[in-house]
C-alpha cells in the first residue's frame, strides 16, 4: 500500500475510481438493479477504504507537504500537467467527499427518488464523486478547473430529472415553472457564469507567469511567484474579482447565493446531501488553495470586502430561515449563514481563521448532509416540506426526533459538537485579524456575526419546536410512520459519530490543517 | 505567378474541371427540393471529390470514398429515406422558409469569407507539388499499423459500437406476447 | 503551378455549402447529407495539406480515412435514430424534434 | 501553578495597597485525588449517554445509574472537600486536542477551592434530588429521558465547573444550557412548556454571544484560553488586555447575567418551571443559575485588578443591587409557589452577584454555598406539595401542615434559612454580604455600594415577607384543593429532612471568628483573593437586619396568616369541599394589590412584553419575512429580470417561443441578450439554433483571430 500511494496511483485511484465504477455501471443493464446498486456501493466504498489508507500513511508531521503526488505532462503546448497530491488541508476535504459519497450510496439503498432509474443517478453520482474529490486534489489550475466544471453537469441532471415538480412561482417576471427546470438552469447558469470569470482569472495568471519563466497553470509555481511579488496592481486585482466571482457563486456568498435555496429545496435527497456537503466546499477550498495564496496581496485589499459580504450573508441568511415554512428551504438558507461564517473565517487571512473555516467546513459538511437527510427522509414519509403541517415528531418518531434534535444542536454550534469550532473560531479570528486589516471593522463584524449565533439558535429551535414537539396534528395520528430504518441509521451513524467525536477531539481535523495553514499564512503574508 | 501562369498550367484547368461541378452539386444537395434528387446529387459531389483526391495522388483515399460513400453510404441515405416515406416529388417542406435561410446564407458566407481571408493572408500564393506519382497504398497501410495503430483501433471499436447502436436503434421491439 | 489556396478555398466552400444546408434542411435526412459535405470538405483539405507538406507518414491521408470510417459510422446510427423518431413521431422534421429545450 | 504563583510581584503591590487579610493559600497539589478528578465530569457524562441507549434495560430503568453517578459525585466531592479543608489543594491538568494557530485547545479539570466547592455541591444536593425524583417523577412516560437528560444537566455543570479554560467553560455552559432546554420542555406535548425551554435557550443564547466575546477577548489579548495563563500573562503585564479589560469584563457579566437570571436577563427563570419540580430544585440550588456567579468567582482574579475591569465592578453592583429587589418584589404577587420560589432565587442571586461585585469573594460564595440547601430544600418541599394536590397554585391549597407534616417542619426550616433567622444558614451567609458592603460603603464611599446596602436591607424585608405569605397560604388556613393530600414517601421526605439538616446548620461553618471553614475552603486558588476579613460578626448590623426580617415575616402573617380578615376562613382544620366561587375568593385574596406598583408588578415590570414585541416579534414576524421577501424580488429578481427581458425581448420579435426558460438561453448562449434575440429570430429552428450559434461563435473567433 505504501508504494502505490508514494507511487502516486494511490491518489489517482481515488479521483478515478469512481468514473470506472460509472463505465462499469453503464454496461449493467438497468433492470439489474441489485447489479446497480452493490456495484455503486463497492465502488464509493473502495474509494473510501483508500481514502482512509492515505490518511493512515498521510504523514502528519509534515501536514504542509504535498504527499503522494503525481506529476506528469498532461497537455504539453500549454505546460498544463496531470499534478494532484494531498496535504493537510485538502486531507479532510477528500475524507469527507469520499464517506460522503459512500453514505449517499447507502442511503439510496431503499430510497429511490422518482422518476425510478437508479442506473442514471448511481452513474451521475459516481461522476459527481471523481469531480469532487479531483478539485480538492488538483495541483493544476486547468486540471482544478476541468474538475470543479465536471460536478455541474451531473449536478444539474439530478436537479432536472429527479427534482421537486412542484410549481415554483417566480415574483417581479410572474412566471410559472416546475421548481426543478427553474432550479436546475438557474444552478447552471449561475454556476457557468461564475467560473467563465474564473477561467479568464486562470488565464491570466498563465499568461502572466510568462513574464517571470516559462508560463505555468501549475498552483505551486503560481504560489511560489504570487508570494514573491509576481502579481500586483491592477492586474491583480482584476484576476481576483474574477477568480472571487468564481468561488463566490460556488460558495455561495450574499449576493450571489440565491441559486442555493432553489438547486437544495428541488433536488433529491442525495442531491442535497451532496451539495451541501461537499459541493459549497469546493468554493472555500479555492479562496484557501488559490485565491490566497496566488494573490495574496490581493487578498489583503479584498479581506474587509470579503468580510462584510461573509457577515450580511450571516444575518441575512438567518433572517430568511425565520421566514421559512418549508424544512428543506429553511436547512439551505441556514447554509448562507453557516458558508458565511466559515467565509468569515478566510476573510482574517489568519492562521485561526483559515483553520477555522477548513473546520468549519467539513462540519458543515457533516452536519448539514445528516440535516438534508433527516429532511429527504421526513418529506418521503410526511409527504409535505411544510412545518406547519407537522409536529409531535417526538411521538411519532422518537428517533427521528431525536436525530433532529442532534443535528439540529450541531448546526447552531452548541459546543462539544462538530459545528461549534469554525463557528467559533471564526469570531475568535476576527478579533485579531491580519496586522494591516482594520481592527476596528472586522471586530464590529464579529459583535454582527456573534447576533448570527443567536440567530441561529432562533431558527433552528423554531424549527424544533414546528417538527418535534407538541401533539401529533389529526393528519398524523391514525398514519402508520416508519420510525428510521436500518439502511438509514447505517447512513447516518457515521455522521452523528464523526459530528460528535469531531465535537470533543478537533484533532481530528486541526491535527491535519494547522502546520498546513501556519506555512501556507507564513508563506503568503510572511508570519501573520 | 500571375494569373496567366495559373492559367496555362494543365492541372489547374483539371482543378477546374472537377472543382466546378463538385461545388455545383454540393450546393444541389442543399437546396434541391426533390430528396431524392439531393441525395443522387451528393453522388456527384462525392465522385467529384473523390477525383479530386486521385488529383493529389491519394488514391486510396479517393476509392475508399467512392466504395464507402457511394457504395455504402448513399444506400443508406436512400433506404432512410424511403422507410421515412417522404415525398418523392419536389416538395417544399424540405427546407427552412426564406426568413431562415437569408441568416444561415448569411452565416455560411461570412464562415467561407473569414476561412479565405485567413488562408490567403496566410499562404498567398504558395504552390502545391504536384505528385510525381501516386501513395503507395502499401505505405499507407504501413503508417496505419506503425504510428496511427492506437487510433485505428480506436476507430474500429467505434465501428463496432455504431454497427451495434444501430441495430439496437433501429430493432423494433416487438410487442409483448398477450396470451 | 497550382497554389495551395485553391484547394483550400474549394473546402472552404463545400463547408460553407454544407454548413448551410444543415441550417436549412427541415429534413432530418437531408441534414445528414449536409453534415457528410462538411466531412468531405474536410477531406479535401486535410489530403490537400498532405500533399503540400510532403508528410513521410501520410497523416493527412489516414486522417482522412479515419473521417471516412467515421463518417459512416455517424452515418449508420444518425439514420438508425431518425428510424427511431420517424417510428415514435411520424415526421423527420427538425423543428419538431425539440425534446432537448425547455 | 507555583511559577504562576512566583510572579506575582505586581498583585503583592496590590495586596500592600488595598488588602489587610489576603494571603496566598498554601497549597498542595492533592496528588493522585486531584489527579483522577476528570472522573467527576467524566462519570455523569457517560452514564448519560448509557441511560439513554440502555436506561430502559437497567434495573430502575436508569433512576439507579443516575443516582450511582451522582452518589459518586457526592462522595468524591465531599474527600476532595475534606482533603482541601485539611491541607489545601491547588492543581489543574490540561489534555491537548488540537492546536489552531499558536493556540493550544485543551480539555482539563482544575481541582482548587472553588471548583471542589462545586463538586460538592452538585455531588450532594444532586444526590439528594436524584433520590427524591425517583418516587416525583414516578409513573412518567418518559422516565428513562428524564433522569438521562438530567444526568446530563449535572455533568454539563460538574464540566463547567472543573474548566481550565475557556473552552472547556463554554461548552460546560451549553451543555447546561441544551440540558436545561430538554428539561424545561420535558413536557413537551404542551407548547407552553416548549415556549419555555425556547425562552430559556434564547435568554441565555443572547447572554452567551456577549460571553463568546468576552472570552474571545480575553483569550487573544492574552494569548492563551488558560485562566491561569491569562492571570499569570495578566500580572505580569504582558497582556494587551488593559485596553480592552472593561468591554472584556462587562461581555463576560452579560453573560454571566444570562445564565444566573440577573435583571434584565431573568425572564426565562421563572418560566423555567415549566419543568418537573426536581429540574427546578437542582437548576436553583447547585446548577445552572449558580453559573454565572461561579464564573464570576473562577475570574475574581480579573474583577479585582480595578486596572482591568474597572468600573464593571460597579455595574455588577448595581445590577445585582436591583435584581435582589425587584425581583422579591415580584414574588409577593405570585399565585404559583414555585415561581415564588423562582423569583425569590433569582433575588438570592442578585446577592450573591452584588457580593462579588464589591469584592466579597467569601460572602458571595458562602450564600451560593447556604442557599443551595435551603432553596433545594424549599423546592423540594414545594414538590412534596405539589404531588399531593396536583397543583402549583397556592390558591388550591391551605391547610396542608396537618396533612403533611413532615413536608411542612422541613419546609419551615428552609423558609427560617432563607428570611434569615438566628442560626439558620441564611442568616449567617446574608449577613456576611450586608456586612462586607456596608464595609466598603463606609471605607470607600461609593454610591453603589450604599445603593447596594440599602437594597440588601431592603430585600431581607421583602424576602421574610413573602415567605411569611407562602407559609401561610401554604400550610395554613382550610383546604382548598380538589385531590386528597398526603404526605409524600419516604424516599422524598428523607432527602428533605437531610437538606433540612444543611440548611440548618450549613452556616455555622463559616462564623467570622469561629469557624472560618468556607473561607479557607473557597480561598484556596492559585491566585491571590483580596477581601475584607472580619473578625467578629457585626452586631451592628445584625441589630438592623433581624428586626427588619421580623417585621416582615410579621406583616406577612398578619396580611396572610389564618388570622387576617383577608384569609377565607372554613371550618379550619379538616378538608372541606371548596366550590369555585370561593376558589376565586382564594386567589382575590391572595393578590396583595399595592396601589400602582400593582399593575407594574402583576405584569413583570412590561420587560417580557418589551422583548416579545420590541425584539422577538419584530425578528420573527416583519424583519425574517422582509428579508425574505428582499431575497425574492430584489436579489434575486436581477437573475430573474434577466431572464425575463431576454425572453420578452425573444417573444416580440415575432418567434414563437412561449417558453420562460429559453430566455435564459438569450442571455447565456450569446454574449448579450439582444445577440441572442437577433439570432432566434433568424433561426426559429431548435438544433439547428445551436448549430447557428455555435458557428456564428466560430465565425466570430476566427474573425477576431485574422485581424490580430
Amino acid at each position: 500500500m505504501q508504494e502505490l500511494f508514494d507511487s502516486g496511483w494511490g491518489l489517482s485511484l481515488i479521483v478515478f475510481l469512481p468514473l470506472v465504477g460509472a463505465l462499469v455501471l453503464a454496461l449493467i443493464p438497468r433492470r439489474f438493479e441489485a447489479g446497480i446498486k452493490w456495484t455503486a456501493l463497492v465502488t464509493t466504498g473502495v474509494t473510501l477504504v483508500l481514502a482512509g489508507i492515505m490518511v493512515s500513511l498521510f504523514d502528519f508531521s509534515a501536514t504542509q507537504e504535498f504527499q503522494f503526488g503525481v506529476d506528469v505532462e498532461w497537455i504539453e503546448t500549454i505546460n498544463a500537467n496531470f499534478h494532484i497530491a494531498v496535504d493537510g488541508i485538502s486531507l479532510p476535504l477528500v475524507v469527507l467527499s469520499t464517506l460522503i459519497m459512500f453514505l449517499s450510496v447507502i442511503y439510496s439503498w431503499d430510497h429511490w427518488p422518482e422518476p425510478h432509474n437508479p442506473k442514471l443517478l448511481m452513474v451521475l453520482a459516481m461522476v459527481l464523486a471523481t469531480g469532487m474529490v479531483g478539485t480538492f486534489l488538483a495541483l493544476d489550475l486547468i486540471l482544478f478547473f476541468v474538475f470543479f466544471e465536471v460536478v455541474l453537469l451531473p449536478m444539474y441532471f439530478m436537479i432536472g430529472i429527479w427534482g421537486d415538480t412542484g410549481i415554483r412561482k417566480v415574483p417581479v417576471v410572474n412566471w410559472e415553472i416546475e421548481m426543478r427546470l427553474y432550479a436546475s438552469i438557474k444552478f447552471f447558469l449561475f454556476t457557468l457564469a461564475g467560473s467563465a470569470f474564473m477561467l479568464l482569472g486562470f488565464l491570466a495568471l498563465y499568461f502572466a507567469s510568462g513574464d517571470h519563466g516559462e508560463r505555468t497553470f501549475d498552483i505551486l509555481e503560481l504560489t511560489a511567484l504570487g508570494t514573491a511579488g509576481a502579481f500586483v496592481g491592477t492586474f491583480a486585482f482584476w484576476v481576483f474579482a474574477a477568480i472571487f466571482a468564481g468561488f463566490a457563486v460556488k460558495v455561495p456568498m450574499w449576493p450571489l447565493h440565491t441559486w442555493l435555496p432553489d438547486a437544495h429545496t428541488a433536488a433529491p435527497t442525495i442531491g442535497s446531501v451532496i451539495l451541501a456537503a461537499v459541493l459549497l466546499k469546493l468554493g472555500t477550498y479555492g479562496f484557501i488553495r488559490i485565491a490566497i495564496p496566488i494573490l495574496p496581496d490581493e487578498a489583503r485589499n479584498w479581506a474587509w470586502f470579503i468580510g462584510v459580504l461573509a457577515v450580511i450573508g450571516i444575518i441575512y441568511g438567518s433572517l430568511a430561515c425565520l421566514a421559512q415554512t418549508d424544512v428543506k428551504r429553511l436547512i439551505a438558507y441556514s447554509s448562507v449563514g453557516h458558508m458565511g461564517f466559515i467565509m468569515l473565517g478566510v476573510a482574517t487571512l489568519t492562521t485561526i481563521g483559515i483553520n477555522a473555516a477548513i473546520i468549519g467546513m467539513v462540519a458543515h459538511g457533516l452536519i448539514t448532509g445528516l440535516l438534508f437527510f433527516l429532511a429527504g427522509s421526513m418529506a418521503h414519509r410526511y409527504h409535505t416540506r411544510e412545518m406547519p403541517r407537522m409536529g409531535g415528531q417526538m411521538t411519532l418518531m422518537p428517533q427521528m426526533g431525536v436525530l433532529l434534535g442532534l443535528a439540529a444542536m450541531a448546526s447552531l454550534g452548541l459546543p462539544a459538537l462538530a459545528g461549534f469550532w469554525g463557528e467559533f473560531m471564526s469570531l475568535l479570528a476576527s478579533f485579531n485579524p491580519l496586522p494591516g486589516l482594520s481592527n476596528s471593522l472586522f471586530r464590529t463584524l464579529m459583535v454582527i456575526a456573534s447576533v448570527g449565533t443567536v440567530l441561529t439558535a432562533g431558527y433552528m429551535l423554531w424549527m424544533l419546536r414546528s417538527i418535534n414537539f407538541g401533539k401529533p396534528s389529526g393528519e398524523w395520528v391514525s398514519a402508520q410512520l416508519k420510525d428510521v430504518g436500518t439502511y438509514e441509521w447505517i447512513a447516518w451513524a457515521p455522521l452523528v459519530i464523526l459530528i460528535i467525536a469531531i465535537g470533543l477531539y478537533p484533532k481530528i481535523v486541526f491535527g491535519a490543517t494547522n502546520d498546513a495553514v501556519i506555512n501556507l499564512v507564513a508563506s503568503a503574508f510572511g508570519g501573520g | 505567378m500571375t494569373i496567366g501562369d495559373w492559367l496555362t498550367e494543365s492541372a489547374n484547368w483539371a482543378f477546374l474541371f472537377l472543382a466546378i461541378p463538385t461545388f455545383v452539386a454540393s450546393v444541389m444537395v442543399v437546396s434541391s427540393r426533390n430528396v431524392v434528387r439531393a441525395v443522387l446529387y451528393l453522388v456527384i459531389a462525392l465522385g467529384g471529390s473523390a477525383a479530386l483526391f486521385l488529383m493529389l495522388g491519394a488514391e486510396f483515399v479517393g476509392w475508399t470514398v467512392v466504395l464507402v460513400y457511394i457504395g455504402a453510404v448513399i444506400i443508406l441515405f436512400l433506404i432512410g429515406i424511403m422507410i421515412t416515406r417522404a415525398p418523392l416529388t419536389k416538395s417544399v417542406d424540405l427546407s427552412h422558409p426564406i426568413s431562415a435561410k437569408a441568416p444561415a446564407a448569411l452565416l455560411s458566407v461570412l464562415l467561407f469569407g473569414v476561412v479565405a481571408w485567413a488562408v490567403v493572408e496566410s499562404f498567398g500564393l504558395e504552390t502545391i507539388p504536384l505528385p510525381e506519382e501516386a501513395t503507395r497504398t502499401g505505405e499507407i497501410g504501413l503508417s496505419i499499423f506503425t504510428s496511427w495503430v492506437i487510433p485505428f483501433e480506436v476507430v474500429s471499436f467505434v465501428l463496432l459500437a455504431a454497427l451495434i447502436g444501430g441495430i439496437v436503434l433501429a430493432r423494433k421491439d416487438e410487442p409483448a406476447e398477450v396470451p | 503551378m497550382m497554389t495551395i489556396i485553391q484547394w483550400i478555398l474549394l473546402g472552404a466552400a463545400l463547408f460553407s455549402v454544407g454548413l448551410y444546408g444543415v441550417l436549412t434542411r427541415r429534413n432530418a435526412v437531408l441534414v445528414l447529407a449536409s453534415v457528410e459535405i462538411m466531412l468531405a470538405a474536410v477531406n479535401i483539405n486535410l489530403v490537400a495539406f498532405d500533399t503540400y507538406l510532403s508528410d513521410p507518414a501520410y497523416t493527412g491521408q489516414i486522417f482522412a480515412l479515419f473521417v471516412i470510417a467515421l463518417a459512416a459510422a455517424e452515418v449508420g446510427v444518425g439514420i438508425a435514430i431518425i428510424l427511431m423518431i420517424f417510428r415514435n413521431r411520424h415526421s423527420v422534421d427538425v423543428d419538431e424534434l425539440d425534446l432537448m429545450r425547455y | 501553578m507555583p511559577a504562576a504563583v512566583a510572579q506575582l510581584s505586581r498583585v503583592a503591590v496590590f495586596l500592600q495597597e488595598h488588602g489587610d487579610s489576603a494571603e496566598l493559600a498554601q497549597a498542595g497539589d492533592g496528588g493522585g485525588l486531584a489527579a483522577y478528578a476528570w472522573l467527576i465530569p467524566v462519570v455523569p457524562m457517560v452514564v448519560a449517554f448509557l441511560i439513554l441507549f440502555f436506561g430502559k434495560y437497567s434495573p430502575w430503568k436508569g433512576w439507579g445509574m443516575a443516582t450511582a453517578a451522582l452518589g459518586f459525585v457526592a462522595v468524591y466531592g465531599t474527600v476532595l472537600a475534606v482533603a482541601n479543608l485539611r491541607d489545601g489543594i491547588v492543581a489543574e491538568f490540561s489534555v491537548n486536542v488540537g492546536d489552531i494557530g499558536t493556540f493550544a485547545i485543551e480539555w482539563g479539570w482544575v481541582v482548587d477551592g472553588l471548583s471542589i466547592l462545586m463538586f460538592f455541591l452538585v455531588g450532594v444536593v444532586g444526590l439528594l434530588v436524584f433520590v427524591y425524583a425517583n418516587a416525583y417523577m414516578k409513573g412518567d412516560a418518559r422516565y428513562t429521558w428524564f433522569f438521562a437528560s438530567f444526568t446530563l444537566f449535572a455533568g454539563g455543570m460538574l464540566v463547567l465547573v472543573s474548566a481550565p479554560n475557556f473552552i472547556q467553560l463554554i461548552v460546560g455552559w451549553e451543555l447546561v444550557g441544551v440540558s436545561s432546554y430538554l428539561l424545561i420542555g420535558h413536557y413537551w406535548e404542551d407548547m407552553d412548556n416548549i415556549d419555555a425551554a425556547n425562552k430559556a435557550f434564547m435568554t441565555n443564547k443572547v447572554a452567551d454571544a456577549a460571553l463568546f466575546i468576552g472570552a474571545i477577548i480575553m483569550s487573544l489579548s492574552a494569548g492563551s484560553f488558560q485562566f491561569s495563563e491569562i492571570f499569570t500573562r495578566m500580572i505580569e503585564g504582558q497582556t494587551t488586555l488593559g485596553q480592552f479589560g472593561f468591554w472584556a469584563g462587562l461581555a463576560i457579566f452579560i453573560g454571566a447575567m444570562g445564565k444566573s437570571a440577573q435583571f434584565p436577563f431573568h425572564v426565562w427563570l421563572p418560566d423555567a418551571m415549566a419543568g418537573p419540580t426536581p429540574v427546578s430544585a437542582l437548576m436553583h440550588a447547585a446548577t445552572m443559575v449558580t453559573a454565572g456567579v461561579y464564573l464570576i468567582a473562577r475570574l475574581f482574579p480579573f474583577y479585582q485588578l480595578p486596572e482591568f475591569s474597572g468600573s464593571v465592578s460597579t455595574i455588577i453592583v448595581i445590577i445585582g443591587a436591583i435584581t435582589l429587589l425587584s425581583m422579591g418584589l415580584l414574588a409577593i404577587v405570585q399565585d404559583d409557589i414555585k415561581r415564588v420560589l423562582a423569583y425569590s432565587t433569582v433575588s438570592q442571586l442578585g446577592y450573591m452577584v452584588a457580593a462579588l461585585g464589591v469584592g466579597a469573594y467569601t460572602a458571595g460564595l458562602f450564600h451560593l454555598f447556604t442557599h443551595a440547601f435551603f432553596k433545594a430544600l424549599l423546592f423540594l418541599g414545594a414538590g412534596s406539595i405539589i404531588h399531593a394536590v396536583h397543583s402549583n397554585n397556592m390558591s388550591d391549597m391551605g391547610g396542608l401542615r396537618k396533612y403533611m407534616p413532615a413536608t411542612f417542619w422541613t419546609f419551615l426550616v428552609g423558609t427560617a434559612a432563607l428570611v434569615g433567622i438566628f442560626p439558620f444558614a441564611g442568616f449567617w451567609s446574608k449577613d456576611e454580604i450586608i456586612s462586607s458592603a456596608f464595609f466598603n460603603a463606609t471605607n470607600n464611599p461609593e454610591f453603589a455600594v450604599w445603593f447596594m446596602v440599602v437594597l440588601s436591607i431592603l430585600g431581607a424585608f421583602i424576602t421574610a415577607f413573602y415567605m411569611a405569605r407562602v407559609v401561610s397560604l401554604t400550610f395554613f388556613g382550610t383546604y382548598l384543593g380538589d385531590a386528597k393530600p398526603h404526605e409524600s414517601p419516604a424516599v422524598m421526605v428523607v432527602p428533605m429532612v437531610a437538606l433540612a439538616v444543611g440548611a440548618a446548620t450549613a452556616g455555622l461553618l463559616n462564623i467570622p471568628g469561629l469557624t472560618e471553614v468556607v473561607t479557607d475552603w473557597v480561598t484556596t486558588r492559585a491566585f491571590p483573593i483580596v477581601e475584607h476579613h472580619f473578625a467578629q460578626p457585626e452586631y451592628f448590623l445584625i441589630a438592623i437586619v433581624t428586626p427588619v426580617v421580623l417585621l416582615g415575616l410579621f406583616i406577612g402573617w398578619r396580611l396572610f396568616g389564618p388570622s387576617s380578615e383577608l384569609h377565607y376562613t372554613g371550618t379550619g382544620g379538616e378538608a372541606v369541599d371548596v366550590s369555585a366561587p370561593q376558589r376565586k375568593v382564594a386567589v382575590e385574596r391572595d393578590t396583595f394589590r399595592i396601589p400602582v406598583l400593582y399593575p407594574v408588578l402583576e405584569n413583570k415590570y412590561y420587560i417580557d412584553d418589551l422583548y416579545m414585541n420590541g425584539l422577538v416579534r419584530p425578528t420573527m414576524g416583519p424583519i425574517a419575512d422582509a428579508t425574505l421577501w428582499v431575497d425574492m424580488n430584489v436579489v434575486d429578481a436581477v437573475p430573474n429580470l434577466g431572464a425575463g427581458v431576454a425572453r420578452y425581448a425573444a417573444a416580440a420579435v415575432a418567434v414563437i417561443d412561449d417558453n420562460a426558460v429559453d430566455g435564459f438561453y438569450n442571455v447565456t448562449g450569446a454574449t448579450t441578450g439582444a445577440t441572442g434575440s437577433f439570432l432566434r429570430q433568424l433561426f426559429p429552428g431548435r438544433v439547428q439554433q445551436y448549430v447557428a450559434l455555435s458557428f456564428a461563435g466560430v465565425v466570430i473567433f476566427a474573425a477576431l483571430f485574422v485581424i490580430f
